[in-house]
């Protein structure tokens, strides 16, 4: 993907390319229609909300907010990129959480409880992997297994109930920074910066896409297309264990009822609303970032100037709509 | 371009123009049909004959040009408008809908009914019959997936007939055809063309076109060359008009290095079994050696080349690579192992169509492309362009997306995407489906140089006159097992057909080599 | 893949024997309730429960022949809530008129669906994914975020105790429904459209079949169904409370999958459809009937884990049956 | 869109500003509970219920997801056990539709009695079938549609609390706190449930009274922690001048407190928080001084339900409607009930 590196900071500094890029810009705008209504919105809330041009606000509250859909999708990115979906991360979040919350809280130390969240996910990682590629079944289904019955096991570690954890090396997952960025914002980065690399320059990331695009043609190519698959799955369970690890930490309890509930829909919406198809065979973690950041961003502007969520859930399917909508007839070129 | 025929053409398309995100597929292409003519229309790969059909038949919308159809002006938007205007098309890649029975494959869009309903018991018999006419023989009510790319290809063929359309296009519709089915198309042809209809014939082999068509019009680089009576063009003279340049009929270089039987096999396969497709096949393959695969339509030659390739698993039987015995799980397996295998259907098992030229050719070598886990993007590259110019792919730029190249042109990518392997064995199934005559001559003497090289290839073709020309030894294979093996002076046309009808007959003759 | 031999001896054998997967699996259930809970179980709790699943399996209905065009529609549990909630304002009217506003309301979202859809050609899960936001936003917004009571009296209201050969007549209904769904699908060449569709849109379009129309059809009818579905809910409750709906889509792909449809479109049965909205929905049933015996206590937290439990079985049952089917039992890709 | 009032940069703690005269909630005492309904029927068309040692019930909980569900889930279970009663629970998992499936099953089981939690007002027609059936019903925690469902006759009782009346309490303990002048951010309860529904009504009618009191922002966070966390920071960047919180329940007030301590500000200080439950989370933050009251909702009904079942069959009058008796926690008493809370 070109350097579309919108960062919400941008709008000021954005004035002078403009300039030299005034011809195409109603291509561009098509082009990346989320980016647009990224840029749109944070153009409306510089002038219409009260202290939003503030580091700690653009930091703090929207990137912070934002990092954990964007880590999600951009595992769920990889997935759909094999033309699959995951439906379980939701779930896989609640009980990476539970299981992190519970080994803190019995005292095994930090490292080891997040290893085992994070080894809990890979599990459920590898389940789903192993339900669609060893055993053909369809992804939606095969990942629904586990968010029906993930939600449950989560539950039934602590029947239910919250773990209050304020280990305070703990909460720095959920509430620290590193050189003033929020550690979400960080790892959101440095996520999107190693898939991208990964999707671009080696071997795996080319599969994935092949995988995605015309399996039998991929498998014929000599393309280990169960294995792309397995990682692909694994990978967003992992992902999504460590944004659930994350949730724990900045609300300081386990909620395995509540966490990651509803994550599965949002983390599709951010990879579809930037134009990645999810009939599979492409993948694009900037377009991902800015999905998942146009979507936080647009939650939030409504939020903040009162809109009930009734009306706030009409307003946010329409620019859906029509932010895919923009980016299709700038597709259409090809005739 | 004036008509001899005095009664106006029943298709005239003139100034057609149309290019896909800048680059021109057509410039100024006209073509005309007249009535009851079967009328050829041929061209190098990406010379833009399949977009002028497609332009015509509304799948695409021409950027300019009229179309004179019957008399009037028409402009279909839709392969539905075509149809109803008494278009039939065969597009190029077969176009049914594999999960559903041949019967709805031909009925669909025009079902026969029954008060309101459909009347399966009705159409189901005249799908028989349809086939029957075209000397197919299959269980109608069988999804078409379950048939192979020849049956299909016949089954587009019935749905295109029961059109009782004005003109029956065909694009390449002998592609994935053999003998028998061609020349029972032929009649058929002929039979339509007596009936007053017209037909508009594709085909990259000259020899049917001879057969069968009146006229011939001949495009070049999205333009019309030449429109002649086919009596009238001797075939060097259609080829270099094809190419554009005067082409000295390349001859194969008859270098046919008398190679040594000693030499130990790449590959050895005895006893394969596999399901009802494969019941005892042996083959052997040594380097430097080019293996013909024979057979009638469905006769386990597509099955060999998957079983030893990985692809499917065989039932019983042993693969040997160097002497050693092997069972490759998946294709990788055997890739490597220096095996590599063009399959038979290209747009479902060869190409992955959203990806780059330069992506969908390198794809198998990624391995050996890497350094430290990277991609090499430089030796990438250059290995890229070198395959784009040594077997001469028609593509804008390496960057394109691998389905907007032309038939042919996809055809050659995937050829590429294994020789630039440096393979010890090529399984290459109909290779050269769909590819022009220049094209097709400039792969067969790349690949015999490669095989000089020490390359061992296994080539299954259709087209007996490709295995004559091009085979040391021909396995002849009937119903899932070896029928007989030709090798040096024995290989002729006559000879391969008649153990492929008959089988053991031949090998008494055989036994005297 | 479809040269696969292995893969192409199994490929309708085995729809049709997972079809009969999700029916054994159906029948063993029934008759292990039948035997462990005895009369309590059979009679009246089952004549209920088919009263119950005619909602779910009126939007399943709607979703098989969405799928099998190659589509999704995620919408359904949204617009079910809309048409539930619409059917409830208007049931002062009188029945008829509450359900054929209700179906209106749900043709009218499922349309926009199918314009944006086939027409504009935009990717159905993300549109229907936009809809399920936006509807049930619409949908609370004219609900005033509250429980919609359906007024006191009246045909209405009546609905839900209403029987015809001995059973409530919402599953005489869905019986109904689903023979017709199964008629259309077999025996009208907008049936064999969709299939022909799913299987393969460019072929379909090279065919000369109408791909924009079937699909917005197809769309279209969903949004009906799912407005239908909300009015039954409505009329058998009393009211329609704004959680209505949350789900309903995971539910009814669940149980078009578990039917044997492939996602992938082209191929499946709308009957099956039905055993698998049954057989899902009568899980639930057992386990509270379990609880009930006393022997073990199974909590909503296990009742999750038995869900996806259960479907995993069922998901490796139909495996296991399509592969056994593979001739020579040769590995599959 | 932006926000009103005079009061800046400054912030409204408790304390440094004499009330404001124009609000006599300000210098209110906690109300209370409501008081008891009068001339309520007792119930004498019902089933009857049988005198028998120990009994076969059942009880339909309709979610499971979140701790004031937890523990009256929990307490149904243990009063049974100890009372030797054989109880069937099921979770209706926040579904209106599921918890009708549910109480249908068990119906079909012809327990002795029934207890139902419903998730709305709007299981009238199903509580008609149980009584149909023959089965004593027993509502807790909310009510349902009495034009369907006929008290004493249809159903036994309902044992409730009163949301309408916690919302009001609620608003008398923010206006003290704030002395009548506060710029409130709302945090509502789960879209369309009768919670939310009235303790929005309760608090909002109340504040009325005060011309000092504005709802700046009223916002859904679904009762959850991490809902009100998220909602509650973006809103405290957009209304910096907020200086006061009122949230449905305690997890979201928890939650709120975070996002505050997060924006740099001191809860209880800065910003004051109000909220309803009761649970021991919200016990211990008031007792830090970050909460600064929370009314109790008691979830642990099975005493009571029980009680109320023992006293049908025994054949003692049970009124159609009881309503619970709760407290009210702020930094005088919290500490003290921190152990027995849920
Ligand atoms: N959808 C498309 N997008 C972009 N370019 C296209 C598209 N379809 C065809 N082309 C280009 O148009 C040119 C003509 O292609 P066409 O398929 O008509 O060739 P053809 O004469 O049928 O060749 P062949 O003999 O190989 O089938 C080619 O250069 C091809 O790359
Ligand atoms: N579902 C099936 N049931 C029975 N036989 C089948 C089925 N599918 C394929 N076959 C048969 O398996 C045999 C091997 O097919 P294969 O594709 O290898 O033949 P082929 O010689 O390559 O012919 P083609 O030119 O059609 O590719 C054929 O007889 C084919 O008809
Ligand atoms: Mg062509
Ligand atoms: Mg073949």
């Amino acid at each position: 993907m070109p350097e579309t590196t919108t960062t919400p900071a941008a709008p000021s500094a954005a004035a002078a390319p403009a300039v030299r890029r005034k011809t195409s810009w109603a291509a561009y705008t098509q082009r990346y229609g989320a980016g647009t209504a990224l840029v749109a919105l944070l153009i409306f809330n510089a002038l219409f909300t009260a202290n939003f041009l503030t580091p700690a606000n653009l930091l703090y509250v929207q990137l912070r907010q934002a990092a954990p859909v964007g880590i999600v999708a951009l595992g769920m990115a990889m997935v759909i990129a094999t033309r699959g979906i995951d439906l379980s991360v939701g779930s896989v979040m609640a009980i990476s959480g539970q299981v992190g919350a519970l080994a803190l809280l019995s005292g095994t130390g930090l490292v080891p409880a997040v290893a085992l969240a994070l080894l809990a996910a890979l599990l459920c990682g590898l389940f789903n992997g192993t339900l669609v590629a060893r055993y053909g079944v369809q992804p939606i289904i095969a990942t629904l297994i586990l968010f029906i019955a993930g939600r449950g096991i989560a539950q039934l570690l602590t029947d239910g109930r919250l773990q209050n954890v304020d280990d305070p090396a703990f909460q720095f997952f959920g509430l620290g920074a590193i050189a003033g960025i929020p550690v979400q914002v960080v790892l959101l980065v440095v996520v999107a910066a190693a898939i991208w690399f990964v999707a671009r320059s080696t071997p795996f990331g080319r599969y994935l896409v092949a995988t995605g695009d015309n399996e039998p043609a991929a498998r014929l190519a000599g393309v280990p297309v169960r294995r792309v698959k397995l990682i692909a799955y694994a990978t967003s369970a992992t992902l999504a264990g460590l944004v659930g690890l994350m949730e724990v930490a900045r609300v300081s309890a386990s909620d395995a009822n509540n966490t990651g509930l509803g994550m599965e829909l949002d983390a599709i919406a951010a990879v579809a609303v930037a134009g990645t198809p999810l009939t599979g065979g492409r993948i694009s973690p900037v377009a991902v970032v800015i999905g998942a950041l146009m979507l936080r961003l647009l939650q939030n502007t409504l939020i903040a100037h009162g809109v009930s969520r009734e009306v706030a859930q009409m307003i946010t399917g329409f620019i859906i709509v029509a932010a895919i909508y923009v980016q299709r007839q700038a597709g259409e070129g090809a005739g | 371009m004036t008509q001899s025929s005095p009664s106006p053409p029943l298709l005239d398309m003139r100034g057609i123009r149309k290019s896909f995100l800048g680059v021109p597929a057509l410039a100024e292409a006209s073509f005309q049909v007249n009535r009851g003519e079967v009328r050829a229309l041929i061209g190098q790969n990406g010379a833009g004959k399949s977009t002028l059909i497609k332009v015509l038949t509304g799948v695409y919308k021409a950027d300019g040009g009229t179309v004179t159809f019957d008399g009037r002006p028409v402009a279909f938007d839709s392969p539905h408008a075509a149809q109803l205007g008494g278009i039939a098309t065969i597009y190029q890649e077969v176009n049914l809908v594999p999960y559903r029975t041949v019967t709805e494959n031909i009925f669909l869009g025009r079902e026969r009914r029954r008060f309101g309903l459909l009347d399966w018991r009705r159409m189901n018999a005249e799908a028989r019959e349809l086939l029957a006419g075209l000397d197919v023989h299959v269980d109608v009510t069988r999804p078409l997936r379950e048939f192979s790319i020849a049956t299909q290809q016949m089954t587009a063929i019935a749905r295109a007939l029961s059109f009782d359309a004005k003109l029956v296009i065909m694009d390449e519709p002998t592609s994935s055809l053999a003998e028998h089915e061609v020349s029972v198309l032929f009649d058929v042809i002929r039979r339509l063309r007596d009936s007053g209809v017209s037909v508009v014939f594709v085909s990259h082999r000259l020899d049917e076109l001879y057969a069968v068509c009146d006229r011939v019009t001949i495009m070049r680089d999205g333009r019309t060359v030449d429109d002649r009576a086919m009596a009238d063009i001797s075939k060097y003279e259609l080829v270099s008009k094809m190419i554009g340049r005067d082409l000295a009929e390349v001859r194969r270089a008859a270098s046919r290095a008398p190679h040594q039987a000693e030499a130990a096999p790449v590959i050895e396969a005895s006893g394969l079994e596999l399901g009802q497709a494969l019941r005892g096949v042996d083959v052997a393959v040594r380097s430097g050696e080019i293996v013909g695969l024979a057979g009638l339509l469905g006769s386990g030659r597509s099955e060999t080349a998957r079983v030893l390739f990985g692809a499917d698993a065989p039932d019983s039987g042993e693969v040997r690579v160097d002497a050693e015995p092997v069972r490759f799980a998946v294709p990788r397996d055997a890739i490597r192992r220096g095996i590599g295998f063009s399959p038979e259907d290209r747009k479902v098992e060869g190409i992955i169509p959203q990806m780059s030229v330069r992506e969908n050719l390198t794809l198998a070598l990624l391995p050996r492309l890497t350094k430290a886990g990277i991609v090499d993007r430089r030796r990438q590259q250059q290995i890229v362009e070198r395959f784009i110019e040594r077997i001469g792919i028609k593509v804008s730029s390496a960057d394109q997306p691998i389905r907007e190249l032309s038939g042919g042109n996809q055809q050659k990518v995937l050829l590429a995407r294994w020789l630039c392997m440096n393979p010890r064995l090529l399984v290459l199934d109909e290779p050269t489906r769909g590819i022009d005559v220049g094209a097709k001559q400039e792969i067969q003497s790349l690949i015999r140089e490669l095989a000089d090289d020490g390359l061992g290839v296994l080539f299954i073709s259709s087209e007996l006159e490709e295995l004559v020309e091009n085979a040391d030894r021909v396995v002849v294979l009937r119903d899932g097992r070896n029928v007989a093996e030709l090798r040096g002076d024995q290989i002729s046309e006559e000879r391969i057909m008649a153990a492929m009808a008959h089988g053991a007959a031949v090998e008494a003759e055989d036994g005297a080599r | 893949m479809n040269q696969l031999l292995a893969f192409r001896t199994r490929a309708s054998n085995v729809l049709a024997l997972q079809r009969h997967g999700a029916l054994i699996a159906l029948i063993a259930l029934l008759v292990f309730g039948i035997v462990r809970y005895g009369d309590r179980f059979a009679g009246e709790n089952l004549a209920n429960l088919l009263a119950d699943d005619a909602k779910f399996a009126l939007v399943a209905l709607g979703m098989t022949f969405v799928i099998m065009s190659g589509g999704i529609d995620l919408s359904v549990g949204s617009v079910a809530l809309l048409g539930g909630v619409v059917a409830a304002q208007a049931s002062g009217a009188g029945l008829v008129p509450a359900f054929g506003l209700a179906v209106l309301v749900g043709l009218a979202l499922g349309s926009l669906n199918g314009v944006l859809i086939a027409k504009v050609r935009l990717e159905p899960f993300i549109v229907t994914l936009a809809a399920l936001l936006g509807v049930r936003g619409l949908a609370l917004y004219l609900s005033d975020k509250k429980a919609v009571v359906a007024s006191g009296t009246g045909s209405f209201q009546d609905f839900g105790r209403w029987e015809l050969l001995g059973l409530p007549v919402s599953a005489v209904f869905m019986f109904a429904a689903f023979l017709i769904g199964a008629a259309v699908l077999r025996y009208t060449a907008f049936g064999r459209t969709v299939l022909a569709v799913g299987g393969s849109e460019d072929a379909a379009r090279l065919m000369g079949l109408p791909v924009a129309r079937t699909k917005f059809v197809v769309y279209a009818m969903s949004g009906a169904l799912a407005g239908l579905a909300g009015a039954f809910l409505a009329a058998q409750t009393g009211s329609v409370s704004t959680d209505t709906g949350i789900g309903w889509e995971l539910s009814a792909i669940a149980a078009v999958v578990v039917g044997g449809t492939l996602l992938t479109g082209g191929v499946g049965s709308v009957m099956s459809t039905l055993v698998g909205v049954v057989l899902l929905q009568l899980i639930f049933n057992l386990i509270v009937f379990e609880n009930s015996m006393g022997a073990i206590e199974i909590s909503s937290f296990w009742e999750s884990v038995i869900r996806g439990g259960f479907l995993l079985l069922v998901v490796l049952l139909q495996v296991k049956l399509s592969r056994r089917r593979a001739s020579g039992g040769t590995a599959p890709a | 869109t932006t926000v009103g009032g005079g009061g800046g940069g400054e912030t409204a703690a408790e304390g440094t500003k004499a009330p404001d005269p124009a609000c006599k909630l300000a210098t209110a005492q906690d109300p209370g509970n409501s008081a008891p309904p009068q001339n309520v029927p007792v119930a004498e068309n019902a089933p009857k219920l049988a005198k028998k040692d120990t009994y076969r019930v059942a009880f339909s909980q309709n979610a499971s997801n979140n701790p004031w569900r937890l523990a009256e889930t929990e307490s149904m279970k243990a009063e049974a056990g100890k009372l030797g009663h054989q109880l069937t629970i099921t979770d209706a998992q926040n579904s209106q539709a599921k918890q009708i499936q549910d109480i249908r099953s068990l119906i079909a089981q012809k327990p002795d009695a029934l207890f139902i939690a419903p998730i709305t007002e709007q299981l009238a027609n199903v509580v008609v079938d149980a009584a149909k059936a023959d089965i004593p019903v027993f509502l807790l925690d909310r009510a349902v549609d009495t034009n369907i469902a006929k008290p004493g006759e249809h159903y036994v009782t309902v044992i409730r609390s009163d949301f309408v009346q916690e919302g009001l309490r609620a608003a008398v303990a923010l206006a003290r706190a704030t002395g009548g002048r506060a710029n409130i951010v709302e945090l509502e309860g789960t879209t369309g449930s009768s919670p939310a529904i009235d303790r929005k009504k309760g608090f909002d009618e109340a504040i009325k009274q005060c011309p000092g009191m504005k709802i700046v922002a009223s916002q859904d966070a679904d009762f959850t922690r991490a809902k009100g966390q998220q909602v509650m920071e973006t809103l405290l960047q957009s209304n910096p001048d907020v200086n006061a919180v009122y949230a449905h329940n305690d997890e979201m007030a928890i939650g709120a407190i975070s996002a505050i301590k997060a924006a740099g500000k001191t809860p209880g200080k800065d910003v004051v928080v109000v909220s309803i439950d009761g649970s021991r989370d919200a016990l211990q933050a008031v007792s830090r001084g970050e909460l600064y009251a929370t009314v109790e909702c008691n979830p642990r009904f099975g005493p009571a339900a029980f009680k109320t079942m023992q006293e049908y069959a025994e054949g003692k009058p049970v009124p159609t409607v009881l309503v619970n008796q709760d407290r009210f926690f702020d930094q005088s008493n919290a500490k003290q009930f921190i152990e027995e809370a849920y």
